[in-house]
This record gives C-alpha cells, structure tokens and sequence, in this order.
C-alpha cells in the first residue's frame, strides 16, 4: 500500500513536470497549428539561465524571474525572427523550423554556457515529507502546483477572455481573423512569448529535481508532447491530464511490471486511448462539413 | 425499376434530428431535386446516402441491393457519384489530375504494375487523359487543364468538382448545389448539362436554392424542412404547395424565373 | 608535422564522456606543441565531434584515414562508436587507441586497436570486492539503459558470483529519467538487500543518489567510475552522497595522494592544467584520453618514425610501465590493455570529498 | 468614401486585375457583376488587405490604405464577408459574432448580437454549435452577420447570396438595402446579377481583370448586352 | 509531373551518381556518397508516404532498424545469406507496417505523428533493452555481403567505399524510379487525392485505408532496405539507427528538399548529410550552424529547396 502511494508520488511528480511542458505547448499550437518542438529548450533556458544567475550571486527568486523574462524574450525572438518571416509557410516547415531553432539554442546554450549538469537548492528544503510511509518532496509539491496554477491559468484565458479567442481564432482560420481586426502578428508574438515563458517557470520549478544541462530540452519535449497528445492538443486540461497519467503510467510500470519497458507500456496505453478517442482525451473534434 | 431507393432515412446530432424519416426513389434518366430551407438536412441527406454519414436510422439501396452505411469508395464502385456544397477539391493537384482522379476506379491495377510501372497500364491511362481532357471541355476547364486547382477562381471549381464526378461514369450523380456562384447564364449552362446527363440515363439527385433551374428541370421535387419530407410532387404542384411556399420559396417571387420560366 | 586524429563524443547523449576527452585533448597537443613537440615535430591535430552516432564515428574515421592522412587515432568515447572506427582502423591498419570500456574492444585482441579505460568487469569485480570484505553478499541492482550503464549491468552480473555476490533485484532507468522512486522502493521491498549498486553516468546517478536519501536507505549506496568527479557531489548533494562509494582513479584525489604514489606527477600535473584552463573539475573520462595521449606520444617517440602507422603501432605494443592517470600501462601482443585491477582505488564521500577507502 | 485607381494585382507572376478604377460614395449601394474567374473576389480581397496590391491606389475615407495592414482595415470602417464564407469553423456561433466585435468591449455588442439574432434567428438558436457543424446557408449567414458586428462605414460583400433559400435571398437584398438607412456603404459582389441591380445604386461590370461597363443600376438592368451575358434574359 | 519529368529526374541522378566520383579526391568522399544515397533511400520513402499520401510518420527509423538488424542477426542466427537478410527485413517491416498502419493510419497530423513515434520508440527500446540478442546499446557486428570479394574473384577490385558508393546509388535509382512511376499511377494519384481530400478521394472510389496503409507499407521497405544497407556498410550497428534523432532526421530531409519531390529528397539527403562534415571546420560552432542553415532554408525556401527553386525558375513564385 505505502508502495503505490511511493509510486503515486513519483508518477505525479514527473507527471507534473511533463504537464508542464504540454502546457507550454498548448499556446502556441492553439495560435497557429504548430507543436513548436523548441519548447523543451525553453524548459532548458529557465533552468540554465537561472542557475547561473544564481550562481552569480542573484538571489534565487530573482535569478528565476530573470531566467522567465528572458527565455521569453527568446521565444519572442524565435517568432520574429523565424517563424513570421517563413509566413504562409506549409505546417511542416514550421514544424522544421521550430526544430532547427531548438538546436541553434542548444547550440547556442552549449557555447555560452556549459555542457555540464547543474543544479540549484530546491525552494524549501530537501527533507521528504512522509505520508503513509511514503515519502515526497517539497519540490515535487511545488512542481504539481505550479502545474496547477498554469492549466487554471490558461484555462481561464482560452475560454473566458477575448484575447484567448482571438488565439483560438489565429489557428482556426488566419485570414478570417484579420478581418475582424485581430493582429495576427501580435497574437503569434503573444504566443511564443507566453509559451516561453511557461517553458522556462516549468524549468525553474523542475531543476532542483531533474537537474538541467544544455541538451535536456529534447526528450522533455518528447514526453510533453506526447502528454499532450494523450490529453488532446490545445486544450489545457488535455495537457495536465495528459501528463500527469503519463507520468503515473511510467511509475505504476516501473514499480510494478519492469522498469526497462516502462515507456513502452506508456506508449501503449497511449495508442490505446487513441485508438478509441482519436482526438486524445479531451481533443475537440474538427468540425468540418462537406 | 428505380435505381435509387431512400426509406426512412434519418439522423441526429445531439439530440437535433437533422434529418427525420424521409423516403423517396431516383429512376434512370430522372431528375430529382431536394429543396428546402437552409439547414433543412439537404445535404445531410445526402452524406448519409453518398456514404459519408452513418444514418442512425432507415435504408439505402442501389439497384436492388441494399447499401446503407456502406462506404463511399464502394458505393462509387457501384455507380454512385457527387459533388459537395463545400468544395473538396484536390488542391495540390492539376486540374487534369483532379479529373484524372475520378477515373481511379477503371484505371486502377494491382500496386505492383504502378510502381513498376507496367506497360499493361499505358493503354487504360492513355484512355483515362482523353477522357478527362473531353470532360474539361465540357465544362470549359480545358485551358486550366495544367494549373494547379488551388489556384481557380470559385465557379471554376464549382464545375471541375462536376467534371470529376463524371469521370467515374456514375449511374447516379448527387449535385450539392452545382449552380452556387455561378450568374444566369453559367447557371444556364449547367442546366444543359444535368438535362444531357439525364437524357444520356444517369440518374440525377440535385440540391439547389436557384429556382428557375430547379423548376425547369425537374422530374419530382422532394421538399425538406426541419429534416423532415413536407411535400413532393412535380414543380408545378410543390411550387403551388401552400406549406412550400410558406416555408421556403416566398410568397413574393420578385425574380424574372417565373415570369421566363 | 605530425598528423594526429581524434573523433569523440563531445556532443550528444555521451558528450559527458566526449566533452572532457576533447578539452584534454587539445589542452595536451597544445602544451607538447608549445614545448616543441615531440623530436622537433608538433603535432598537427584533427578533432572531430560525433556526436556518439557510431555511422557518424565511421565517417569520421574514414575522412581520418583516407583524406586527413593521419598516422593514428584516438577516440570512440562509447563503444558503439569505437567499434565503428576500430574496423576502419583495422582495415587500413592504423593504431587506434579507444576510449571506451568493454572488453570486447581489446578481447580477441586485434593488431591496431588499443585501449586506456579499465574494462566494465574490472570495475564490478573492484565494486564487489569491497563488498565482499564489508560482509555484504545480497545486492539490489539500478542500471541506466545507457550504453555505459547496459553494459555494466551485464558485465557485473556475470561476475557477482565469482564474489559471492547475489543479486536480488535488478531495475533500469532512462538515461534522462526524473525520478527513480519506483525502483527504489521495489529494491527497498526485496527482502534481504544488503546494499545498492547503482552504475551509470550523467544526471541519473545523482537523481538515485537524492531518491535514495528522500527514502530513507539504511543501507550502503555504491556507484561506478561513471560518476567519479567532483560535479557529482555537487549535483547529488554533499548530504544526500555521504557515505557513498565507487571504485575511481587517482584523479579524483590528487591532493590527497602521497608525493612519493607513482602516480603522484601526472595527475597532479593534469589536474591543475585542466582545473586552470577550463575551470572544470576532471573526471575519469578526461583521464582516460590523457593516457591514451600519453601512450601515443611515447609510442611516437619511440618508433622514430612519425610517417609510419605500422611503426607507430609496434611501437605502441611495446610500451611497458607508462604512468597514466588511470594506472600504468604495459601492452604485449596478447594483451592491449595492460592495465590490473591495482589501478582502480575505492573511493567513499566524507564531508563532500572524496576520500580513499584503504 | 472609397476610391480605387489603377489597382493591380497578382497571384505570383500572373496578373490578374489589370488596372482598375472604382469609387464609391458615402451611402451608396454599389454592385460588381463578372463571370467566374473575372477577378472580383481579387478585387475585394485587396480592398480589405489580404491580398497584395502590386500597383495603384485605395482611398478610404480620404487616407491610403497602402500601409495599412488587413487587421486595421476594421478599425477604419472596411468590413468584408468573405467568399467561402471563412467563418471559425471550431469556434462557436456565438464566439463568431463575439470576435466579429474584437473592437470593441463597450455594451453595444450586446445589443448589435442581439440584433443579429433578431435577424437570423436560427443563429441564435445554433449560438453554442461549433460553427463548422453549421448548414452551408447558415453559414453564410454567419459570415454576413459578423461582418456586421465590426460595426463597418463600408461593408464588403462577397455574394452573400450563396447557398440562401429564395425566402432568404430575398431578406439579405432587403437587409443591404436597410444598411443605407444605417448609412453604411456596401460595395457588392453577386452572382445573382439580377437582384443585386435591382437594390444598387451604381453597378460596375468586371470582365478578366477589367472594368468595362459602369453606370446607374437601371441602366444596367436595361442594357441588352447585360441582359445577354449576365442576366440570361 | 509528365512522364518527361520523370526521366529527366531519374537521368539526372544516374548522372550524378556516374560522375561525381570523377571530382572526387580520396576515398573519403566514396564514403560520403554512399552514406547519402541510403539516406536519400529512405527519403524517398517518406516522400511517398508524407509527400504523396500527406501522411506523417515520426517513428520511420523503427523501420530502417529492423533492417539493419534483419542483416545482423539473420546471417548470425538463421544462417541466412545478407543479402536474403536484406529481403527479409523488408518482409518484416512490410508486415509490420501493414500491422500496425490498420489502426494508427485512422489518426491524423499529430496524432499520427505521435503514434509513429510511439512505434519507432518501442522498436528502439526492444534493440536497446533485449541485450542478448541484439549486443544492447553498444551494438553488434553484421556479417560481410560476399559481394565485393565475388567481384575481386571476377577480376573487379573495388575499395570498400567504392563499392558501397556503387551499390547504395544503384538502389537509391531504382528506389526513384519507382517513386516516379507511382507519382503518376493510378495508386500515385488516389494517394495525393486523399491527402487534399479524403471525403472527396472516397466518393471517386478511392479505397482511402488502404491507400495510406499501401503507402505506409511502400515507405517502410523503403526505410528498411536503406537501414539494411547502412549495417551492412558499416559492418557494425547500434539502437541508434532506430532511435527518434534519425526518425526526425528523415522527415528533416524529406522537408529540406521538398517533400513532393523524388530528387528533392536526394537534396535534402545531401544537405544532411553533408552539413555535419562541411561544419567540422566550425567545431564548437558546428550545431549553432546547422540549425541556422535548417531554419533558413525554410525560411526562404519554404516549399523545400528544389520545388522553390523550380519555381522561381519558372517564375511562379507564391
Ligand atoms: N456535424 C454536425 N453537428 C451538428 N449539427 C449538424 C451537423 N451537421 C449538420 N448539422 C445540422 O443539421 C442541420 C441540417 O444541415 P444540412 O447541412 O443538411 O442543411 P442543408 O439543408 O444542406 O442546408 P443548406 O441549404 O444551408 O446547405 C443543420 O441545422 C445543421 O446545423
Ligand atoms: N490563389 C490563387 N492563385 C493563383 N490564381 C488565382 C488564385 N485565386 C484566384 N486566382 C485566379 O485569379 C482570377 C480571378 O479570380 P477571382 O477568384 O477573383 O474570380 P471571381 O471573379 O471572384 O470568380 P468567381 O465568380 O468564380 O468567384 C482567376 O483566373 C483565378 O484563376
Ligand atoms: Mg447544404
Ligand atoms: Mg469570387
């Protein structure tokens, strides 16, 4: 019994980090139909800028703000400078685009900084709160929070503010939406700067777990991108659903079954949820007619 | 013998029941219109007959043989062909293509001869580009044969969908409003063409708000509303139906089509 | 000029192993140049990255041989990769030095391929030997998927018997997972684990390292030379390491090591010169293309002749007693690793250092 | 109140509008008729600024509209429904008619939705209903009523008339012909060449990329050549 | 595309292939060649599969894996000659592909994308993780083809790279002219009608399952014969070959070139191949580069290198 809790706990706290990042990608995506495969180096660059700010001698909530404003400042930097001018663009460009970028942060991540792991103090402390005999830590708790407070973040934007619509309304059909006088440009500048910004919060919150180092943004955003798939891509609750059961999948497999297979058994279920719900689990049907 | 039967046909989306217990029949060379107001379930019905739609309720047969909820590739095979209200064009492709397409069925062969390219294929591909080349003129596409489809204005692919649906040598075609975005006299035009088509035998199911033609060409008129059959008969008797006229054509017919018709 | 090459994984997933072998690479060619080289000659190096990619190793070690015209090659940080360069090597006859651990590069041995690492059994049977004179002979087993962790699992398993050893759970881990808990509760539930061994390399160790702690083990934490540098302690926490052991190399404490330890010189030497142009700790890996340096300028030295692959290889094959920072080398024709388990010390954390165990 | 002079345009490097002159005055109702492929839809495309304009000029109420980007048109009064409609086909019907008032915040919307509504009921009816799951018909009513929401000085329609039941075809005539009353400038795109003269002020004939006829709508009504090619009498 | 394009396409790469080795100054460059006609190879399957069928697949590694691993293991376990080793793995992954394309070919873009994935990732995880059979991460050594020694018997020396340079652009030309006589089939055809329109591709009695599943299956042999003849190459193969890095690797190149185009696929193949050793010269810069040429060949070539090109040549831009 205090062994499923363990697993629980664990499930949820990776769980949470990759809701993190398939929340990161409902923005974007919601605005222009592109998964942008760079947003795990934004989880990255919140992460790497703020360990070495902190390192520096900035206090650690300054160094995290600092890491957030400034990865954001990246993400609004990749849209002008590579996503607008490849405008009218097919999706699979784009898609290629995104991943060339993430290398060029990589790249560029490797040279001003390090290619070393690194790590800064967890916010309150490394002793593991117990329950039921099983153990968690604080971090953790602040991870499954910060998921939280993202999803309800974005949940409220998407669906009750009209500048959540008119994101919606950019990917839905962009001509339209400059038409009714929505600045497409700027929601797509919006977007990447939002995105990015959720990235690096998402990489402040799960270093001082996972630790950080200039190439974990890749299999970051292969697992939040297949969160996000198993929850239905853009939408909010698909993304933090989505992760955090693919994050107790893995755990119940790695406790339970086998620990060498246990990403496969997620990869299952997860075609198995496909399977009956195309769309993933809360995925909105395209409604188009003929 | 008809060759299109529709019994008790029905379906809903979420409770709306789109279309409602609606029946009727298509003979060789007959020209059937379905009217009725907007979202009356026109082209609902026709995704359910066309196979694109499961029906939650009724049948569907073709020649006898009893095709409900069959797929569309099928029902193609079976002689059943359309055009859609929203185009469904293949953008990406030539115009040529795009016609070329609805000869896949009589040009298609084992995968193995397309890939190795066989020299068996050469004479019914040959075959297929005349005959989509005449299908173009008939249509007056000819010109744009080579272009690319995305780029043709509205009313041109408006009657290369029609084009492509003749490729297949249907039995029975279903026109989803063939005439939209065409003026009086493409619509003209068209009306030739549907007249042609079912003095040659096909059978025709046609949607369509423009009236003049409607009237003018129609066997039997099929009239929806809110999903369900309220009238049919010949245009003279649907366009004096009381219950028609209150519910779709108008009382006030301001457009020269009766006074010419 | 002498035409030196090199492909290692200074980028990618083994970049951990790549990264410090390149630095250390081009810090020594750098400093024998400046000292004049070797007879008069300096050496002309050619580095490539490949990123742990074996294809990519094999392009590499073509592009070394027939359009670089090198006279020897250093490198292949995985085995994957060194088993690609190893074959072009073997087909155009050039002495290769491979950085990588499995025996099987070195087993049957082949006339140009030689290698610096101790091999992966050598670390278990050095692992299992200190847990044999601690009493301990019940083991739970965590293993990253990695090559480094795979293989060592494999190799360590085969050899746990030899000591008594048996292992009574054996888990895995992604080389990018974040948590480890799952696993570690199953090993903590198998009844009669003595102590947990846990090689691998990279961000895993330290995660294992924490989960262990966050759980509460009482029992002893053993890890590999996977992990030995002093970024470890960093990352894993001086408190959550404590008590920790591995088997490591004399790098790891140099300024404990006595002036008169053969080793004494070249490590301190090394260490210092890394510590000062990179401004990183050393690790084991930068230790092993340090030796594997070392061996083919003592090789070139000898042969006389820097033009001649084959001089250089014999040469190479009679190298005897050269101290490196992993151990000292002596290479027969039967035998090209030359390296005994001596070279290996056992190493325990105390107060966020490194310490030697005997 | 719009004033275009030479306007040129092309798809890649095949011109399609070759030089257009077109004006329309303050509360005037001004049709377009072409065959297909005639360019109109071109036309109106660069007017509401999704469409590059390679040569000459649109006035709008006295200022250029060469640099103004397609998301201000709205602002300065230019609404278009668009052909093929272009609703959020994955928004709902209500969101629809809410962004068609991105511009503004104030209680108005409120009622202009209403007003909406009153015009085509079944939209209020459908108002949850993502609006892909709309009729062809209901659709263009959809189009037509966002384009209203924006509040436009000039509205541009691309054959609203599409797809519309007769009963309905007859209300859109009489609700352009209202829009005078409000004092908004329609500039209109038909097919059904022969309602549309009959509510218009002013007509133009558009003829591959050309004007070649303009003049009072009844004049155009009555012009046999007109009558030949456009309106099948 | 005519039947004129069509061999001016295939006469293209036969020339190519003839005469570049005359420029050729070490047998490095063999190697290279090589290298990028296997990669083209499975580019040209995903041509069909993404370019033609409109059909995303992130997981088409999984099937040069079991390629190469059908010439390992094979020849050691099953005694089978290489080259019936080559065929065999095209069996399977044909097989393979056929199984698991009936559900997954349902989905659509992500969804799809997310699915292959999730095969391409258990293909890799199986070659990782069943050590004894497959030598784990660190790989396992593939037997010699025999053919070159044949061929030294018949009086025909050839180096190694030579070789390969031979045999991988024989297969890459037949493996075009196939694609380009299926680009202008019947099967070509109903494959891009469905991917402009499934609805209407069904109503003109397209088969649309299995129209993606025949393109899906066509791709993955693709993807197979060009991983087989990598491990048979290089004598020696690791997991890497079907691991996600060389899955996007694929679809990048597919991208770069054009993803409608048979030759634009060998560009791309080329591009990617090439980058990595042009960019030695910039060492620590070497990724930084690589993604900025990446991005900016979308950017201003965002139909792919070659159509763009062919179309400013023809001057329909847009
Ligand atoms: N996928 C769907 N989801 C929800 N409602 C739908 C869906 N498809 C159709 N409907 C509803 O069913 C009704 C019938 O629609 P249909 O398109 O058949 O009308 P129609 O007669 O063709 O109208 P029009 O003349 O405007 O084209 C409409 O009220 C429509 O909103
Ligand atoms: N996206 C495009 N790319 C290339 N050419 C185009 C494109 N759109 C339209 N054209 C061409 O421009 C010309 C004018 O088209 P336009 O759509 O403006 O005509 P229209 O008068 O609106 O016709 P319709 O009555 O059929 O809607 C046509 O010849 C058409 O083929
Ligand atoms: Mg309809
Ligand atoms: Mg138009």
């Amino acid at each position: 019994m205090d062994a499923l809790l363990q697993f629980l706990f664990s499930g949820l706290t990776v769980g949470a980090v990759y809701a993190l990042v398939a929340l990161g990608f409902t923005i974007i995506y919601n605005a222009s139909d592109v998964v942008n495969f760079a947003q795990g180096e934004f989880v990255m660059l919140g992460g790497m800028i703020t360990v070495f700010a902190f390192e520096a001698g900035l206090p650690l909530p300054l160094a995290a703000l600092l890491a957030i404003l400034a990865t954001s400042a990246i993400g609004v930097g990749l849209n002008k400078l590579a996503i607008e001018p490849a405008r009218g663009a097919p999706v699979v460009s784009l898609i290629i685009i995104t991943i060339g970028a993430s290398i060029v942060i990589r790249g560029a991540t490797q040279l001003i900084f390090d290619k070393q792991l690194h790590r800064f103090p967890s916010f309150s402390g490394d002793d593991p709160i117990h329950v039921l005999g099983a153990t968690i830590l604080p971090q953790s708790l602040w991870v499954i929070g910060g998921a939280l407070a993202v999803f309800v973040g974005l949940w409220v934007f998407f669906t009750r503010t009209l500048t959540g619509k008119a994101v919606l309304a950019t990917a839905n059909n962009r001509v339209a939406a400059q038409l009714v006088g929505i600045n497409t440009g700027w929601v797509m500048t919006l977007s990447f700067g939002l995105s990015a910004a959720i990235g690096a919060f998402a990489g402040v919150l799960v270093t001082p777990i996972t630790l950080v180092g200039y190439d974990v943004g890749v299999a970051l955003a292969l697992k939040g991108f297949a969160a996000a798939m198993l929850g239905g891509m853009g939408n909010p609750k698909g993304a933090l659903v989505g992760g955090l059961l693919l994050g107790c999948f893995e755990a119940l497999t790695a406790g339970y079954l086998s620990s060498q297979y246990k990403e496969a058994v997620a990869f299952i279920v997860i075609l198995g949820v496909l399977f009956v719900m195309p769309q993933g689990l809360f995925g909105r049907k395209s409604t188009e007619r003929v | 013998m008809s060759l299109l039967n529709v019994q008790g046909l029905g379906i809903s989306f979420g409770g709306l029941k789109a279309v409602n217990d609606v029946s009727f029949k298509v003979s060789p060379g007959e020209i059937v219109s379905v009217i009725g107001p907007n979202g009356a379930g026109k082209t609902t019905l026709f995704n359910m007959i066309s196979g694109v739609y499961q029906p939650g309720r009724g049948s569907v047969s073709l020649n006898g043989t009893e095709v409900t909820g069959v797929a569309p590739n099928r029902l193609a095979e079976m002689g059943l062909s359309r055009t859609f209200q929203n185009l469904q064009i293949f953008q990406e492709m030539t115009v040529l293509d795009n016609v070329l397409a609805g000869y896949h069925l009589s040009e298609r062969g084992s995968v193995w001869a397309d890939l190795l390219a066989l020299p068996g294929m050469k004479r019914r591909a040959a075959e297929a580009r005349a005959g989509a080349r005449k299908l173009l003129e008939r249509v007056r596409l000819e010109k744009a044969a080579e272009q690319v489809a995305g780029n043709l204005s509205y009313g041109a692919l408006k009657r290369l969908e029609i084009a492509r649906a003749l490729a297949l040598s249907p039995k029975i075609l279903l026109l989803d409003e063939p005439a939209a975005g065409c003026n009086a006299v493409e619509t003209e035009e068209i009306d030739h063409l549907i007249a042609e088509l079912a003095a040659s035998g096909i059978a025709i199911l046609l949607v369509e708000h423009d009236m003049k033609l409607v009237m003018r060409i129609s066997n039997h008129i099929v009239v929806l509303d809110h999903g369900e059959k309220i009238a049919e008969g010949d245009p003279a008797t649907v366009s004096r139906d009381p219950a028609v006229i209150a519910a779709y054509l108008g009382t006030e017919e301001e457009e020269p089509a009766h006074a010419d018709g | 000029e002498i035409r030196l090459g090199v492909s290692v994984s200074a980028t990618g997933p083994a970049a951990f192993l790549g990264d410090p072998e390149a630095k250390t690479i081009e810090m020594l060619v750098e400093q024998l140049n400046e000292a004049g080289g070797i007879n008069g000659e300096e050496i002309a190096l050619t580095l490539y990255d490949d990123g742990g990619d074996p294809n990519k190793a094999r392009t590499f070690a073509t592009r070394l041989v027939e359009d670089d015209e090198v006279v020897a090659i250093l490198g292949g940080s995985t085995t994957g990769t060194t088993m690609s360069i190893l074959s072009v090597a073997e087909d155009e006859g050039i002495p290769f030095i491979s950085l990588a651990g499995a025996i099987s590069i070195v087993d049957p041995v082949r006339a140009n391929v030689f290698k610096t690492p101790h091999t992966d059994r050598m670390a278990c049977e050095k692992i299992f030997t200190d847990m044999q004179a601690q009493g301990i002979t019940k083991i739970g087993m965590i293993s990253g998927t990695d090559g480094f962790g795979a293989s060592m699992q494999a190799q360590c398993k085969e050899v746990a018997g030899d000591h008594g050893i048996e292992i009574l759970a054996d888990e895995t881990y992604g080389p990018q997972d974040a948590d480890m808990t799952p696993q570690l509760t199953r090993i903590r539930n198998t009844d009669g684990v003595q102590a947990v061994l846990n090689p691998g390399f990279g961000q895993g160790p330290a995660i294992v390292t924490r989960n262990v702690a966050q759980l509460g083990f009482e029992i002893p934490l053993y890890q590999s030379h996977g992990v030995a540098s002093d970024a470890f302690i960093e990352l894993a926490g001086a408190e959550a390491a404590e008590g920790l052991r591995l088997p490591g190399t004399a790098l790891l404490i140099a300024d404990k090591l006595a002036e008169d330890d053969p080793q004494y010189k070249v490590v301190t030497a090394y260490t210092e010169a890394y510590k000062a142009k990179y401004d990183q700790d050393v690790s084991t890996f930068g230790g092993y293309a340090h030796d594997a340096f070392a061996l083919i300028v003592d090789a070139i030295t000898r042969a006389g002749d820097s033009e001649d692959p084959q001089a250089i290889r014999d040469a190479l094959e009679a190298t005897s007693g050269l101290v490196g920072t992993t151990g000292t080398y002596s290479f027969s024709p039967e035998d090209h690793l030359g390296l005994d388990l001596s070279a290996f010390r056992m190493l325990e954390i105390k107060d966020g250092d490194w310490l030697p165990v005997e | 109140m719009l004033t275009v002079e030479g306007l040129r345009s092309r798809y890649g490097r095949i011109e399609v509008l070759h030089g257009l002159d077109l004006e329309v005055s303050s509360g005037e109702i001004v049709t377009v008729v072409g065959a297909n492929g005639a360019g109109k839809t071109t036309l109106l495309k660069c007017l509401s600024g999704i469409q590059p304009v390679s040569d000459g000029s649109i006035v709008f109420r006295g200022e250029s509209f060469a640099s103004v980007p397609a998301h201000k048109r709205l602002k300065r009064g230019l609404a278009q429904s668009p052909e093929g409609r272009q609703i959020f086909t994955n928004l709902s019907v209500e969101e629809n008619l809410r962004l068609g008032a991105f511009l503004f915040t104030d209680e108005r919307v409120e009622r202009d939705m209403a007003d909406a509504f009153a015009m085509f009921p079944i939209l209020k009816e459908k108002r949850n209903l993502a609006a892909g799951g709309l009729s062809g018909g209901q659709q263009q009513m959809l189009a037509i009523a966002r384009a209203l929401m924006g509040r436009p000085h000039c509205l541009l329609l691309d054959e609203p008339s599409m797809g519309l039941a007769p009963l309905l075809v007859a209300q859109i005539f009489e609700v352009v012909k209202s829009l005078k009353q409000r004092d908004v400038t329609v500039l209109l795109v038909e097919q059904n060449a022969y309602g549309a003269l009959k509510i218009a002020d002013r007509g133009y004939v558009m003829e591959t990329g050309r004007i070649t006829m303009t003049g009072p709508a009844p004049e155009l009504i009555a012009d046999p050549r007109i009558r030949e090619a456009y309106l099948g009498l | 595309m005519t039947g004129r394009n069509k061999w001016i396409s295939l006469g293209v790469l036969a020339l190519l292939i003839a005469l570049l080795p005359l420029f050729f100054p070490s047998g490095y460059y063999y190697r290279v060649g090589a290298l990028i006609f296997v990669n083209a190879l499975s580019v040209v399957g995903l041509v069909i599969l993404i370019g033609y069928a409109g059909q995303i697949s992130l997981g088409h590694a999984g099937f040069a894996g079991i390629g190469a691993y059908a010439c390992a293991l094979a020849p050691e376990h099953l005694g089978l000659h290489p080259a019936l080793a080559v065929l065999l793995g095209a069996v399977i992954s044909g097989v393979m592909a056929a199984l698991i394309g009936k559900p997954i070919l349902r989905l659509k873009g992500y969804y799809l994308a997310v699915a292959t994935l999730g095969f391409g990732i258990l293909v890799s995880m199986v070659l990782t993780n069943e050590r004894a059979l497959t030598g784990g991460p660190d790989g396992m050594n593939v037997a010699d083809l025999g053919l070159r020694s044949l061929l030294r018997d018949m009086g025909w020396r050839l180096s190694g790279g030579e070789f390969w340079y031979m045999i991988c652009g024989v297969v890459l030309l037949v493996g075009a002219w196939l694609a380009l006589n299926l680009f202008d089939s019947p099967s070509g055809r109903a494959m891009r009608a469905l991917h402009g329109s499934e609805v209407a591709a069904a109503t003109v009695g397209v088969d649309v399952p299995r129209q993606k599943l025949r393109a899906f299956v066509i791709s993955a042999v693709y993807a197979s014969v060009a991983g087989s003849l990598l491990a048979l190459q290089n004598g020696y193969i690791t997991p890497d070959v079907a691991g996600f890095m060389h899955s996007v690797e694929m679809v990048t190149m597919a991208v770069l070139g054009g993803v409608g185009s048979v030759l634009g696929a060998t560009f791309g193949a080329a591009i990617l191949t090439l980058l990595p050793q042009v960019l030695t010269v910039f060492a620590e810069y070497e990724q930084l580069v690589l993604g900025l040429v990446m991005v900016l060949v979308m950017i201003f070539l965002p139909q792919g290198l070659l159509p763009s090109i062919a179309r400013r040549l023809k001057g329909r831009d847009e």
